[in-house]
């Protein structure tokens, strides 16, 4: 009796009490990290949310914000869930956030449309929608350095580099293993047109998100395919288990070649030996020897102001989360140029990201000097499309083996205005930009 | 109770009759080659030892179990291969030896299932619940609010009858069997479990029915004494096998069943 | 004291048989209402409703769709979301084809697409009863998902493979898509909520949900009084997925304005059934106590921490937030087993004696 | 035509023509289906006992493994984190019975079923507060488990079988051995048997119902370790596999799920259909409909028999 009296007290007390959510930054820039460190997604999410985070304590530590402006930073768990990420929407949203970063495509295509209206940019830094790119139909959307498309055109030139050609693909197979769901579905399209390019067959291997973790019979079927390259769309646990089926099959490893996103120390280590010679796309350095890197060490993890465990930093996916806090923080201050103003709102980081350059030698000023490409951002295109390079697991770490490859912008980019205006003619009616463009872009 | 003259005057023609009817789970056998009839207003009354196959009786006439051998003929008509719910509609309502009440629910809508078969109104009038809909549940109402007067459970319409004390429960469970407005009504065991009053309230309702709604009345009893003073006619069954069928008075007299009353071996 | 039903005879079985047969019910419900059509849409914060009205109403809609199923009719379901999942993609494909009627209607329409695919995966009920059932409805839910990935037509043939939701306006305002305000969105949601649960409340009422009731007590009782069992299960996988659909729909329309298929995976089947159980099977009430709950309770988990200006990991307030939700579940299900419903008619037995004890 | 061709003639065709692929089918449906048979045992101990429906064996299989990972990542030997994890799974199976059981006692299998629900959240929250949500390598090595594989050439081609599959299917084996010795030889067995029939039966043997539920809560979360340590082995640690498990359900529909060899039998049934419908007909259909076929194979069988494999009739009473 007692007990159910505890309880219901306990219960209306919680009830009763929700708190109201007020609270205003003030002389600060308020960037809110969507992020997951729970859940099966976690081994992915949880480096990228670290190095991000690190990288604007950096910031607060070392400078005292960017540009004077004190940088806000607050994280809100998603779980890598739609329903959560569009809850952390609406729970920072009144806080003017300067940028969102969603960090899942699910959460990036539902925030899409509310962005218009809320004037809150939202970075996609290589995921989400591709045909976002498209500055006219998406003015409120960023996603460089690269869009999936993009990565897709770069895989096959270093296949054909690798085999004196693409035409000499004529008559192979190709597989392509995938996470079930819009983001490894993306590709398909593009993948298929280049079947009809290069005359080869394309096998696909769906791998549904529950059975990201029992996948042999996918790879039994690799094995009876025979397919000359697997190209892998993978996130979270299917990466790690993709790594050692193919170990396990004895699928040649340099012939296996993941996404950006399917590259990180985890995905290939529980391979162990089995898993060297596998290849994945990137588009930032691994490593910890950054002028950067090394202030971060200094200034935030060495004070013990970090989640970062040992070892993690100058890994391919922390690194991943700097770049992307080096964008966003480059943004800001190349708003914080065109407008004079220090702390920097939604519609200001929305004009800085639209003429947002970065040089080589501004890579190299921020202390991260050959850590990424150079980067340009302009009004009609909101993505760039960059460089990207290939790795390979050495067993132990990450080696860069190729250069840096451009990606076929001409196939892309009709199939990139093709989807834009497909994506404005089922959403009618589309806001027409009304956005003006900045001069320096 | 009854009046002397009753199992002669209440003779009236044929409701149901089975005829050579055989039963059995898997080699075991339930019922073997019974037959016996049950004729209109009279109160019959089925009995016999533990695992005589009195239940598995009830059982097949109601369409829960299908017998391997033989006919049963209600209203004159030979039934088939049929499911429970097409005895409910011809007519024969039923309770049960362990109360089968809907215990989540209360006695007044235990009694209103009772009127389900009766009610006509579709599903989108049941949706609005005004109009047609709700003149027909308040009319079947009326139907249920006099049966649960006349068992006199006025006072517990609104208790969940999980929570009610046994004898309750099994006069709820007459109601609801009331409720069909059954031509016939099987009791398996009505008085089971009850103190002497309970016992005696629960006779004279049945005998009640018998008489105010004309309802014919086949039973499964235990107490003989009930057994003797209710019923108009006794079939006893013992091993699945059909010993005696008569009146009260000849059955107590027959050899056969003193014999397997007192467990003589055979 | 003040709730009392002396002195309230009531002279018609109709009355009897009322919503609210006590006067206070009366007042009480139509307060309520007052507050959540006027006073709501003009003082709480979009967060409030978007992020916790809003989604606590639609899942109330489904978890009284479950709760038809498995609380009133006893048939355990594990595929909840896969039939929300058929109405939202039906209601896309509708609007897809038919752009001029109004989107309200559509939702609603949408529901009989739910229905007809719980009647299919229902027809197992027929011979497979308890947990084993609960599987049957697993190989919708997986089926279903599955379903939502590889059939193109469905999502559009989007490259993103999720649905988008455009703007449709009723009465000239925008209620779905981004410009729609989330009060105007909440306003369609309560509205059709309230009319669904008061048509489910005159099913449970009257002859329907007796049937109901019965099949889940005893079925065999049911069958022997005249109920024909499988008609009455299909009826209520019938109606149950219907509005499991109309939720999954408001869902996708009122609320997110897009999903994939991921949004009605298993985990959105055990949400719906977490608060049909916490709130209480066979409650309408209990859905909405029970929706309130799990989905309340986190997000006041967490912010909790804030509340205190405790500056504690994102990360860390998840974890917690699990292993709280989790105790609280066991914690409830010892005190009152038959969940928030049961407790609330406790308190108000108590309220109607009050002062005395008894 | 030429679908009946694909459906009916071509994946016996390719059965033929590639008997090495063939065998190699079998094999890892074997393998997947002893997992599986793992994982449903852990629910049938469980529910013969104490007729629980333990929802959160899935996640007692990630908790036991991540356990194991985290207490050898602070540093303790691997054996002797093998044998805090199993202490681990004795104080957890003493606190179910405390804290769940006892107070839920005599309630509706529903409400059991449910509090096994508040169970699993608080295990995910738990486990992820303590050990970290990121993916571990299992540390087969360093408990003396097998790696590599032996790749026999035969039927013209090769099969290749992993040995940590091997150790798992013989691991396997020796579990449902000993259970099978524990419960037919061993007083406490026998009165698990007996519980299983009637509670009061159980008493009368001179053990009470909490000691019951404490042992076989245990004896499911030892269960759950083993086939976390298989498992995390071939792939890795995280709470992905916790979605996996749910793949029990299916096989306690075919095994019933009071039957020890009906959750082997029914798991050897499901992993070898699905990985041979997901390899020769799967393609039909896109590839990937492992996701429900187990269901599905399930629900075509229960229509044919309700009781399940080795139930026996049900014969309704009134």
């Amino acid at each position: 009796m007692r007990l159910k009296r505890l309880v219901l007290g306990a219960a209306l007390a919680t009830l009763i009490g929700v708190p109201a959510l007020v609270s205003q930054a003030s002389a600060e820039t308020f960037i809110p990290l969507f992020t997951y460190r729970t859940g099966p997604f976690a081994n992915s999410g949880t480096p990228i949310a670290n190095g991000m985070h690190d990288y604007f304590s950096m910031l607060n530590a070392r400078d005292g914000g960017i540009g004077g402006s004190k940088v806000a930073v607050e994280e809100c768990e998603t779980g890598y869930k739609n329903e959560k990420g569009v809850e952390c929407y609406e729970s920072v949203k009144g806080k003017h956030p300067a940028i969102i970063t969603p960090y899942s495509t699910g959460i990036t295509l539902a925030l899409i449309p509310k962005a218009a209206v809320d004037h809150i940019p939202i970075l996609s830094m290589a995921y989400g929608l591709s045909a976002s790119a498209v500055g006219k139909d998406f003015p409120w959307i960023f996603n460089p350095p690269a869009t999936y498309w993009d990565g897709l055109s770069i895989i096959f030139r270093y296949i054909g580099g690798k085999e004196g050609g693409l035409d000499k693909l004529k008559g192979k197979t190709i597989g392509y293993i995938f996470f079930d769901g819009g983001y490894g579905r993306e590709p398909l399209p593009l993948l298929h047109q280049f079947a009809k390019d290069y005359g080869f067959n394309v096998k696909e291997y769906p791998v549904p998100p529950a059975q990201m973790q029992n996948q042999s019979s996918i790879w039994l079927s690799v094995r009876r395919d025979r397919p000359a390259y697997m190209i892998m769309w993978g996130w979270g646990a299917m990466n790690p288990t993709a790594v050692q089926e193919a170990a396990k099959t004895g699928y040649p490893m340099d012939h296996f070649i993941g996404i950006w996103w399917s590259g990180s120390e985890d995905d290939a280590r529980p391979a162990g030996p089995a898993g060297k010679g596998y290849l994945s796309l990137n588009f930032n350095a691994v490593g910890a020897n950054f002028p950067a890197l090394q202030d971060i060490k200094k200034y935030v993890i060495d004070k013990g102001n970090s989640q970062t465990p040992k070892g993690q930093l100058g890994e391919n996916f922390y690194n991943r989360g700097v770049l992307n806090a080096a964008v966003i923080a480059e943004g800001i201050r190349n708003a914080q140029k065109l407008t004079g103003k220090k702390d920097i709102t939604g519609d200001e980081m929305r004009r800085g990201m639209e003429s947002l350059k970065i040089t080589a030698a501004r890579w190299k000023e921020i202390g991260l000097g050959g850590f990424a490409a150079p980067m340009a951002v302009s009004c009609s295109d909101h993505n760039g499309h960059h460089s990207a390079y290939v790795q390979q697991w050495d067993g132990t770490k990450w080696v860069k083996v190729s250069d840096w490859i451009a990606p076929m912008k001409d196939k892309v980019e009709p199939l990139l205005d093709a989807a834009a205006a497909d994506y404005v003619k089922k959403n009618q009616p589309w806001p027409k930009r009304t956005e003006a463009c900045d001069k320096s872009s | 109770m009854r009046a002397p003259s009753g199992p002669e005057i209440a003779v009236g023609d044929v409701l149901l009759s089975v005829e050579n009817v055989s039963l059995s789970f898997g080699g075991v056998k339930a019922v073997t080659d019974v037959s016996f009839d049950i004729r209109k207003g009279e109160i019959r009354a089925i009995i016999g030892p533990n695992g005589a196959g009195k239940t598995s009786m009830l059982n097949v006439i109601n369409g829960f179990y299908h017998p391997q051998q033989g006919r049963i003929t209600f209203k004159g008509k030979a039934r088939g291969h049929m499911r429970p719910y097409d005895a409910a509609y011809g007519g024969i309502a039923r309770t049960f030896q362990n109360v089968a009440l809907f215990r989540g629910m209360t006695a007044l809508d235990n009694v209103m299932t009772g009127r389900s078969l009766k009610m006509r109104r579709g599903f989108l009038w049941q949706l609005l619940r005004h109009g047609p809909a709700l003149a027909e549940e308040v009319e079947h109402r009326h139907r249920v609010e006099e049966i649960i007067d006349f068992l006199k459970i006025q006072d517990i319409r609104r208790v969940p009858v999980g929570r009610l004390p046994y004898g309750l429960q099994k006069r709820v469970e007459l109601g609801r069997a009331l409720a069909m407005e059954p031509e016939l009504l099987l009791l398996d065991e009505p008085m089971a479990g009850m103190n002497i009053e309970e016992k005696e309230d629960m006779s004279r309702f049945i005998l009640d029915v018998n008489d105010y709604y004309g309802t014919t009345i086949a039973l499964i009893e235990h107490d003989m004494g009930v057994v003797m003073d209710l019923s108009d006619r006794v079939v006893v069954l013992d091993h699945g096998i059909k010993i005696a069928d008569g009146t009260p008075d000849d059955v107590k007299k027959d050899q056969a069943v003193i014999d397997a009353y007192l467990g003589v071996a055979h | 004291m003040f709730y009392r039903e002396a002195g309230q005879f009531k002279t018609t079985y109709a009355a009897d048989s009322a919503l609210f047969p006590i006067l206070q019910d009366k007042i009480g419900i139509v307060l309520i209402l007052f507050v959540a059509f006027i006073l709501v849409p003009l003082t709480a914060s979009d967060f409030a409703i978007d992020s916790i009205l809003t989604p606590i109403l639609v899942f109330s809609l489904a978890a009284i769709g479950l709760n038809l199923l498995t609380g009133y009719t006893g048939l355990l379901s594990l595929g909840t979301g896969g039939f929300m999942g058929v109405g939202a993609y039906a209601c896309y494909k509708l609007a897809t084809f038919f752009p001029g009627i109004n989107i309200v209607v559509l939702i609603i329409c949408s529901g009989f697409f739910a229905a007809a695919a719980g009647i299919l995966f229902g027809l197992p009920s027929l011979r497979i009863k308890g947990f084993y059932l609960s599987v049957a409805t697993l190989a919708s839910q997986f089926f279903l998902s599955w379903c939502f990935i590889r059939i193109p037509w469905l999502y559009n043939y989007n490259v993103s493979a999720s649905i988008e939701v455009p703007t449709r306006t009723l009465f000239g305002v925008p209620v779905t898509g981004p410009t729609a305000t989330p009060a105007t969105r909440y306003i369609v949601v309560l509205a059709i909520v309230s009319i669904m649960t008061w048509l489910a409340s005159n099913l449970i009422r009257g002859r329907i949900g007796r049937t109901w009731m019965a099949v889940r007590d005893m079925d065999i009782a049911a069958e022997l009084i005249g109920i024909k069992l499988y008609q009455t299960k299909l009826l209520a996988f019938a109606v149950s997925s219907f509005y499991c659909g109309v939720a999954g729909a408001m869902l996708v329309f009122l609320w997110l304005g897009n999903a994939e298929s991921e949004s009605f995976n298993i985990n959105q089947s055990f949400l719906i059934l977490f608060m049909v159980i916490i709130g209480g099977l066979g409650s309408l009430l209990g859905s909405f106590l029970g929706a309130a709950l799990i989905w309340g309770l986190p997000i006041v988990l967490r912010t909790v921490p804030g509340f205190f200006n405790l500056s504690i990991k994102a990360a860390t307030v998840e974890h917690i937030t699990f292993m709280t939700l989790g105790a609280l579940i066991i914690l409830f299900l010892i005190a009152e087993p038959n969940g928030l419903a049961r407790l609330w008619q406790i308190g108000k037995q108590k309220l109607r004696v009050w002062p005395f004890p008894y | 035509m030429h679908l009946l061709y694909q459906i009916f003639i071509d994946p016996f065709v390719q059965m033929g023509t590639a008997p090495d692929l063939f065998v190699q089918t079998l094999w890892e449906g074997l393998v997947t289906g002893v997992l599986y048979s793992l994982i449903a045992l852990g629910f049938v101990l469980i529910f013969k006992a104490s007729g629980v429906f333990n929802f959160a064996q899935g996640i007692m299989v990630v908790f036991a493994a991540l356990a194991l990972v985290g207490f050898y990542e602070h540093g303790v030997p691997a054996y002797l984190a093998l044998g805090l994890t199993i202490v681990l799974m004795l104080i957890l199976a003493f606190a179910v019975e405390r804290l769940i059981l006892r107070p839920l006692v005599n309630q509706a299998e529903i409400i059991l079923f449910m509090a096994t629900f508040g169970l699993t959240y608080f295990l995910i929250g738990f486990g992820e507060l303590i050990f970290g949500g990121d993916p571990k390598v299992m540390i087969s090595g360093a408990l003396g488990l097998p790696s590599g594989s032996y790749q026999i050439k035969t039927l013209g081609g090769f099969v290749q079988m992993q040995k940590i599959d091997i150790a798992a299917a013989i691991i396997a084996s020796l579990m449902v051995a000993s259970l099978g010795i524990f419960f037919q030889k061993t007083r406490i067995g026998r009165a698990l048997r007996a519980v299983a029939d009637s509670h009061r039966a159980a008493l009368s043997v001179g053990i009470s119902l909490e000691q019951i539920w404490v042992i076989v809560w245990f004896a499911a979360g030892i269960v759950a370790l083993a086939t976390g340590i298989m498992w995390g082995a071939r792939s890795n640690v995280s709470f992905a596999l916790e979605i996996i498990a749910l793949k029990a359900l299916p096989v306690l529909i075919l095994g019933g799920f009071t039957s020890i060899p009906g959750a082997i039998v029914g798991g050897i049934i499901i992993g070898l259909g699905e990985k041979i419908g997901e390899f020769y007909w799967g393609p039909l259909f896109g590839s990937g409909i492992e996701d429900w076929l187990a269901y599905v194979i399930a629900l075509v069988f229960l229509l044919f028999r309700p009781q399940g494999l080795f139930g026996e009739r049900i014969i309704e009473r009134i």
